[in-house]
């Protein structure tokens, strides 16, 4: 069985994954070199959001489907990942009460981490079934339900996740380099996907506004797969963050995270994978600015006034302007090897 | 490692120099050329970010963190107000030592990530104590980077048990953690004649509002009394009416209630229950010490008699925490509330300190802030550190309302604190 | 006394609606390509085709729920620029293709929404009253859903919700579509019944033959294009256009 | 059984607040296919209105609530003119990001020009006060709301069945392109159901305020997902739906306060959210989903 339609789509998506490569690892090796070292945690931070917005990517970009529910597998992911790979003196200390013998064992950061994408990757195969047979907003709606039945869980079971409290104690096994290179492998895997020619399909689908009913199984079958591909990034995406934190909590996974990253996925366009990277640049640069004006800094001898909420005004306004003025994005369909190479037409959708 | 800003500038710009002389001696060998051309970047991306973002600064100041919530959930419990009035009042005096306080705020919107790369930056710009989210979630890491600098995590507020359990030792709250306001609350209650209490918990303020109502419940029953029942709730709550019916369906009618909630949701409590004809007792913790309470007896000033909270610092009128305010006011820099009024405190602990060793060693800070008697403080008199080095040893005030005014209804270090670590 | 015949004469001589190099698209795609027609006063004018011959885009257009180029002018107004509701204001009213009742409307409020310009509402109620008399098996479901009635009591609700706006000119569009023979028969006649009462009509129809019973003239499109026109008898004459017509659906 | 009686009715109460708000996103929805999530900072600005009525020493209650109530529908006809009418034509979900947008913008405005913390405004006590029938106890807040949103139903009812704009409004939500067809504009007829979700809003925010006796910035987050779950389970774009799914959810809420055992207390949310998708998943457009027919918006 064949992953491409043509030799060409497999091209576009090799040229296209290596330059956003390059330009993702160029960033975070320029910071290396020339950052401060608080700079260090900030790009690795957005590096997180990135593998975020590209596992958003894969199931809205290709089926036009918006997800609101992405924080949540993030979520889970990390929280897998740090059960397990946390050490069973800490444990004790911190889950004492936990149920299952969950504070009695610790495995190595790779186990943890092929337990984490397991198990999340299962549940989101499990809510996928319920998804892929809703269409538009039906299917929106339940990815805000199931946003908030996750974040309850990790509320109230504060016996296995310590809702608000920190779960501390995650061995730092991550740092700036390993996540540059998960990020460029996921950019290869959400490229590959898109280019592919099931992801061809999914996206021809998605723009035909006839009811998920209505669809082939086939449909049905692709739908699933980028759900649960989705779900595997996004943990992947969750366990980068506890395995360079060290320390999660309930708090992040929700609302606001949900809206930041999504606001960088649709700036950029979701359509395309070089909208998504470009959309999380943007954001994060965007919003790191907008924060230092916000405190009232005094710039070329001016004392600027006190704006707290700014960066949210500058979130939501990023949102409402796109949806207003640029549905697709600043990009739309583009993709980076189109400045490239030119004459030879990358298969529009 | 740690350098004034304006001495790094100089650094920098000596370094440029040098590099400049190189390239000029070097320019035919490629390699050393290419090393000293990212020198070169290296330093000018450095003095290019480091004029961005930093304040100018002259002279040796003393410098503080603030990655802080001004924005998001916990922006209720920034200390920055208090903070920075305090360190204008010291700085208009003259500094400490000569030398003057500059805070380094910036908001993180109640976001961990965000409060952690800015005490990354704000570490590199030589912070020598650092105030941030007052949530173990962000605490704890925080603190574990700071270590790396010597640096002290200085809560102004933070009453969470969770940090003094020995995960960081860098760490060092002025106030006292929950069991001992919830064991203020309840000592002055059994004072009070109250027996039987329900307890209302949620998880949604983590240990906070989980455990607070528990350690209340614990020493009640140290005291005689009896737990009826707990109940459950979320933060935020607007309607309390089914608790409230639970709480009328009891066989014995309860003398007490203890929540550990925020405003204005246990207002609307307090005004249910009194509707719903419950002559009980509301206790509550610090999150009840908001101004917006006090409006709730804008109606009927009896409303609030029986309603009282174990908090960190006495907030009634006459009390110091108000003489603080009214002259922050009137240097135009005004502070709303008990949380911000807080920040007062670190700053003064911080001005002792300095003074005390003379420079701005971190790991010398906090070993004169660990080893002081009595440090002379703003909201009380003084607090000391010197037995539990985690938190300050401190009085506990309840207040409680008479006529709708706030009133000092015991202020003391209470003798039973349930076992909690 | 003599003002009103001279100006009506005016108004017979000159075209009540003129369209001019009309073009009509979706989105980039273009489905009718610069055509013109005319429909004088009082007369009936039919445009036939083929299914997806560009009709009911052309009778899109002249309401402006579509995108279209070119010049429309209306009793001698260029309104090709402005909204759907104004022009429905200067009095074309549209019996829209597959009926379109409000199904969650009874018969009564379709009626009523129909007469929404009217600013004679004592008048337009009596005129219900009298549409509801017209057709007693309306008037038997007053109060009912429209979703309701049989497809062809809904095609003369839809005409007579049409006509409540008390139009100029009225656009049908597709009338006997999926009605039974006898059903079309008595759509027709009501047709037949408004031209002779001097109704001026735009008929868009499939089927040709009773079409061109009614009709004083015709236009007959193919693909976007106009690629035929005359009086009835004229067309009737080119047997081959008819048989293509009929008997053919592109 | 005075408990039992005492908690329908308090379920009642809630279900009433919920539906009054699952009204407002209702009647926009049904038309225009938009879920405003934006709605809840229409509440706010109701709020804040009273807020500063209250600092410019406005005593007169009856005034207080009339401003209030007119700032809501001034709000709702703004965020229509200027964030919802360009996105009218598109689908819905680039609806529901544009209000989640505007609700983002808007709740750090508060913010920004306000203040983070809970403002106190308590010039709606006065609503509020005990009433004892017999062993039963309620607030008379409990009762007006009821009868407000009872009484907003009502007239919505009637001016849905009886007037002109109403006729049109019922029609566009199967049709809007035909009701334009019949020279009625449409942006009345969107402009009078941001009107009537502005009024219902502004009532709301009425009561919440008589409540909660204090207004904060994410004053509307809260209660607008409440209702929005309750437009969900009644089928959304469905008035009568909206209604039912309000009470239906207070009655759930109640229900698992009372029911659940204290250790799950916290877990009410997942519990009512997880139900929702249970609904869903049986009946994907809700329980009293209205008709769809072709041509919904233009």
């Amino acid at each position: 069985m064949r992953i491409f339609q043509s030799i060409r789509s497999f091209k576009n998506a090799v040229w296209g994954a290596s330059l956003l490569s390059i330009l993702v690892a160029g960033i975070g090796l320029l910071v290396i070199v020339f950052g401060e070292k608080y700079h260090l945690r900030l790009v690795y931070a957005a590096y997180v959001n990135l593998l975020v917005v590209l596992g958003l990517q894969v199931f809205m970009g290709n089926t036009n489907i918006t997800n609101l529910s992405h924080s949540a597998f993030m979520g889970l992911g990390a929280y897998v990942a740090a059960i397990c790979v946390t050490p069973v003196t800490i444990k004790k200390l911190s889950l004492p009460d936990a149920p299952w013998g969950l504070n009695t064992f610790e495995l190595d950061a790779f186990s943890s981490a092929i337990i984490s994408l397991t198990i999340t990757g299962f549940l989101a195969f499990l809510t996928g079934l319920i998804i892929v047979r809703l269409s538009g907003i039906g299917a929106t709606i339940v990815t805000i339900a199931i946003l908030v039945i996750v974040h309850s869980v990790f509320m109230h079971r504060t016996d296995i996740f310590k809702g608000k409290q920190a779960f501390f104690g995650i061995p730092q096994v991550f740092d700036l380099y390993s996540i540059i290179i998960i990020s460029i492998g996921v950019i290869f895997v959400a490229r590959f996907f898109r280019e592919s020619k099931w992801g061809i399909q999914l996206r021809a689908s998605s723009d035909d506004d006839t009811s998920a009913s209505a669809m082939g199984v086939n449909i049905f079958n692709l739908r699933l797969f980028a759900w649960t591909l989705g779900g595997l990034i996004l943990a992947m995406a969750g366990i980068c963050y506890a395995y360079f934190l060290g320390t999660i909590s309930a708090r992040p996974f929700y609302f606001s995270h949900v809206f930041l990253t999504l606001a960088m996925l649709i700036l950029g366009g979701m359509r395309s994978i070089t909208g998504a990277v470009l959309g999380t640049i943007m954001i994060t640069f965007g919003l790191e600015w907008v924060r230092f004006m916000e405190t009232g800094p005094v710039l070329i001898g001016i004392k600027f006034p006190e704006m707290l909420g700014l960066s949210g005004i500058t979130l939501g306004a990023v949102i409402v302007l796109i949806m207003v003025l640029r549905n697709g994005g600043l990009v739309g369909n583009f993709e980076i090897e189109q400045m490239f190479l030119k004459g030879r037409n990358v298969p529009k959708v | 490692m740690r350098y004034p800003m304006t001495q790094g500038l100089r650094k920098h710009i000596s370094g440029i120099n040098m590099t400049t002389i190189a390239i000029i001696k070097n320019y035919n060998k490629s390699n050393i050329r290419e090393k000293i051309m990212k020198q070169f970047l290296k330093n000018l991306s450095k003095i290019l970010f480091v004029s961005f973002i930093a304040f100018p600064a002259f002279g040796d100041t003393i410098k503080v963190g603030f990655p802080v919530p001004l924005t998001g959930e916990y922006a209720p419990y920034a200390e920055i107000q208090g903070a920075k009035c305090m360190a204008e009042i010291i700085n208009k005096n003259g500094g400490v030592n000569g030398k003057k306080f500059e805070l380094l705020v910036q908001d993180t919107g109640t976001d961990t990530q965000t409060a952690i790369s800015l005490t990354e930056k704000f570490l590199e710009q030589g912070v020598i104590a650092i105030g941030t989210i007052p949530f173990s979630d962000t605490m704890i890491p925080v603190a574990q980077i700071a270590a790396g600098y010597g640096v002290t995590i200085l809560q102004a507020q933070s009453t969470q048990v969770e940090m003094h359990t020995g995960i960081v030792d860098n760490f060092i709250s002025n106030v006292s953690p929950d069991p001992f306001t919830a064991a203020a609350a309840a000592e002055y209650a059994l004072s009070e004649g109250v027996k039987n209490v329900v307890l209302l918990t949620s998880d949604d303020g983590g240990s906070w509002s989980a455990k607070t109502p528990l350690w209340f419940g614990e020493a009640i029953e140290n005291g005689g009394g009896k737990v009826l029942s707990k109940m459950n709730f979320s933060i935020p709550t607007s309607d309390w009416s089914p608790q409230v019916a639970e709480m009328k369906k009891l066989s014995t009618t309860p003398d007490a209630v203890y929540i550990s909630s925020i405003m204005p949701d246990v207002g609307v409590l307090i005004r249910q229950m009194k509707a719903a004809g419950i002559d009980a007792w509301v206790f509550g913790s610090d999150g009840l010490d908001d101004p917006s309470l006090d409006s709730v007896a804008d109606s009927d000033k009896s409303i609030l008699d029986k309603v009282a909270f174990g908090t960190l610092a006495p907030s009634q009128p006459g009390s110091a925490m108000q003489a603080f305010q009214k002259e922050c006011k009137a240097m135009g820099m005004p502070v709303d509330g008990m949380f911000p009024a807080l920040g007062a405190d670190v700053i003064m602990a911080i001005a002792y300190a300095v003074e005390k060793t003379g420079g701005t060693d971190p790991e010398a800070i906090r070993k004169a802030l660990r080893d002081a008697d009595s440090i002379p403080v703003r909201t009380v008199e003084s607090v000391s550190f010197k037995k539990n080095k985690s938190h300050a040893e401190r009085t506990v005030p309840v207040i409680g309302f008479k006529d709708g005014v706030r009133v000092l209804l015991s202020n003391t270090i209470p003798s039973f604190v349930p076992s909690w670590k | 006394m003599t003002v009103v015949p001279l100006v009506l004469l005016s108004l017979q001589k000159t075209n009540m609606l003129e369209v001019k190099n009309l073009s009509v698209f979706y989105g980039r795609i273009k489905v009718v390509h610069s055509i013109d027609f005319s429909v004088k006063k009082g007369s009936c004018v039919a445009l036939l085709g083929p299914n997806g011959a560009g009709k009911t885009s052309t009778i899109s257009s002249i309401l402006g729920t579509v995108s279209s180029s070119g010049s429309i002018r209306f009793l001698d107004k260029d309104i090709s620029k402005m909204h759907t509701e104004e022009r429905v204001k200067l009095g074309i009213s549209i019996a829209p293709e597959g009926r379109r009742v409000f199904s969650n409307l009874s018969v009564f409020e379709n009626l009523f929404i129909g007469s929404a310009i009217r600013e004679d509402r004592k008048a337009a109620d009596e005129e219900i009253n009298a549409w509801l008399k017209t057709f007693p098996i309306l008037d038997e479901r007053r109060d009912q859903a429209a979703g309701t009635l049989s497809g062809g009591e809904q095609q003369m609700l839809t005409i007579a919700r049409a006509l409540m706006s008390r139009p100029k000119i009225l656009l049908l569009d597709e009338p006997s579509l999926g009605l039974a023979p006898r059903i079309t028969r008595q759509v027709f006649e009501l047709i037949q019944d408004l031209k002779a009462q001097g109704m001026t009509i735009l008929l868009v129809e499939q089927n040709a033959t009773e079409a061109l019973k009614l009709a004083d003239f015709s236009f007959i499109l193919n693909s976007g294009n106009v690629i035929a026109s005359g009086s009835s008898e004229e067309i009737l004459n080119k047997g081959d256009l008819m048989s293509s017509l009929t008997g053919v659906e592109a | 059984m005075d408990y039992i009686v005492q908690q329908t009715l308090n379920a009642l109460s809630f279900g009433a607040e919920y539906a009054l708000i699952a009204l407002g996103l209702a009647i926009v929805f049904s038309i225009m296919n938009l879920v405003n999530f934006a709605h809840g900072e229409v509440i706010a600005i109701g709020g804040y209105t009273m807020m500063v009525m209250a600092t410019l020493a406005f005593k007169n209650p009856i005034i207080i609530i009339l401003g209030a109530v007119l700032a809501a529908i001034i709000m709702a006809l703004f965020l229509e003119r200027i964030a919802f009418r360009p996105v009218r034509y598109a689908d819905a979900t680039t609806g529901l990001l544009t209000a989640f947008g505007v609700s983002l913008i808007l709740q750090n405005l508060f913010l920004l020009l306000v203040s983070p913390r809970p403002i106190a405004v308590t010039s709606m006590y006065f609503l509020d006060w005990p009433i004892r029938l017999g062993p039963i106890q309620i607030s008379s807040l409990q009762i007006f709301e009821t009868l407000a949103t009872l009484i907003a139903i009502l007239l919505l009812v009637l001016f849905l069945k009886k007037s002109l704009l109403g006729i049109a409004m019922r029609a566009a939500s199967l049709d809007f392109e035909m009701v334009r067809l019949m020279g009625i504009r449409a942006n009345r007829v969107i402009a009078a159901a941001f009107a009537i979700s502005g009024l219902l809003a502004g009532i709301a925010a009425i009561f919440i305020i008589a409540r909660r006796g204090a207004v904060d910035p994410t004053l509307g987050f809260n209660p607008v997902l409440k209702a929005f779950v309750a437009c969900v389970v009644g089928g959304f774009g469905s008035l009568p739906g909206a209604v039912l799914g309000g009470f239906l959810l207070g009655a759930l809420e109640v229900g698992m306060l009372v029911l659940l055992p204290q250790s799950y207390g916290g877990m009410k949310d997942a519990f009512v959210f997880a139900i929702i998708a249970i609904i869903l998943v049986w009946r994907p457009e809700g329980i009293l989903s209205p008709p769809k027919e072709k041509g919904d918006k233009i």
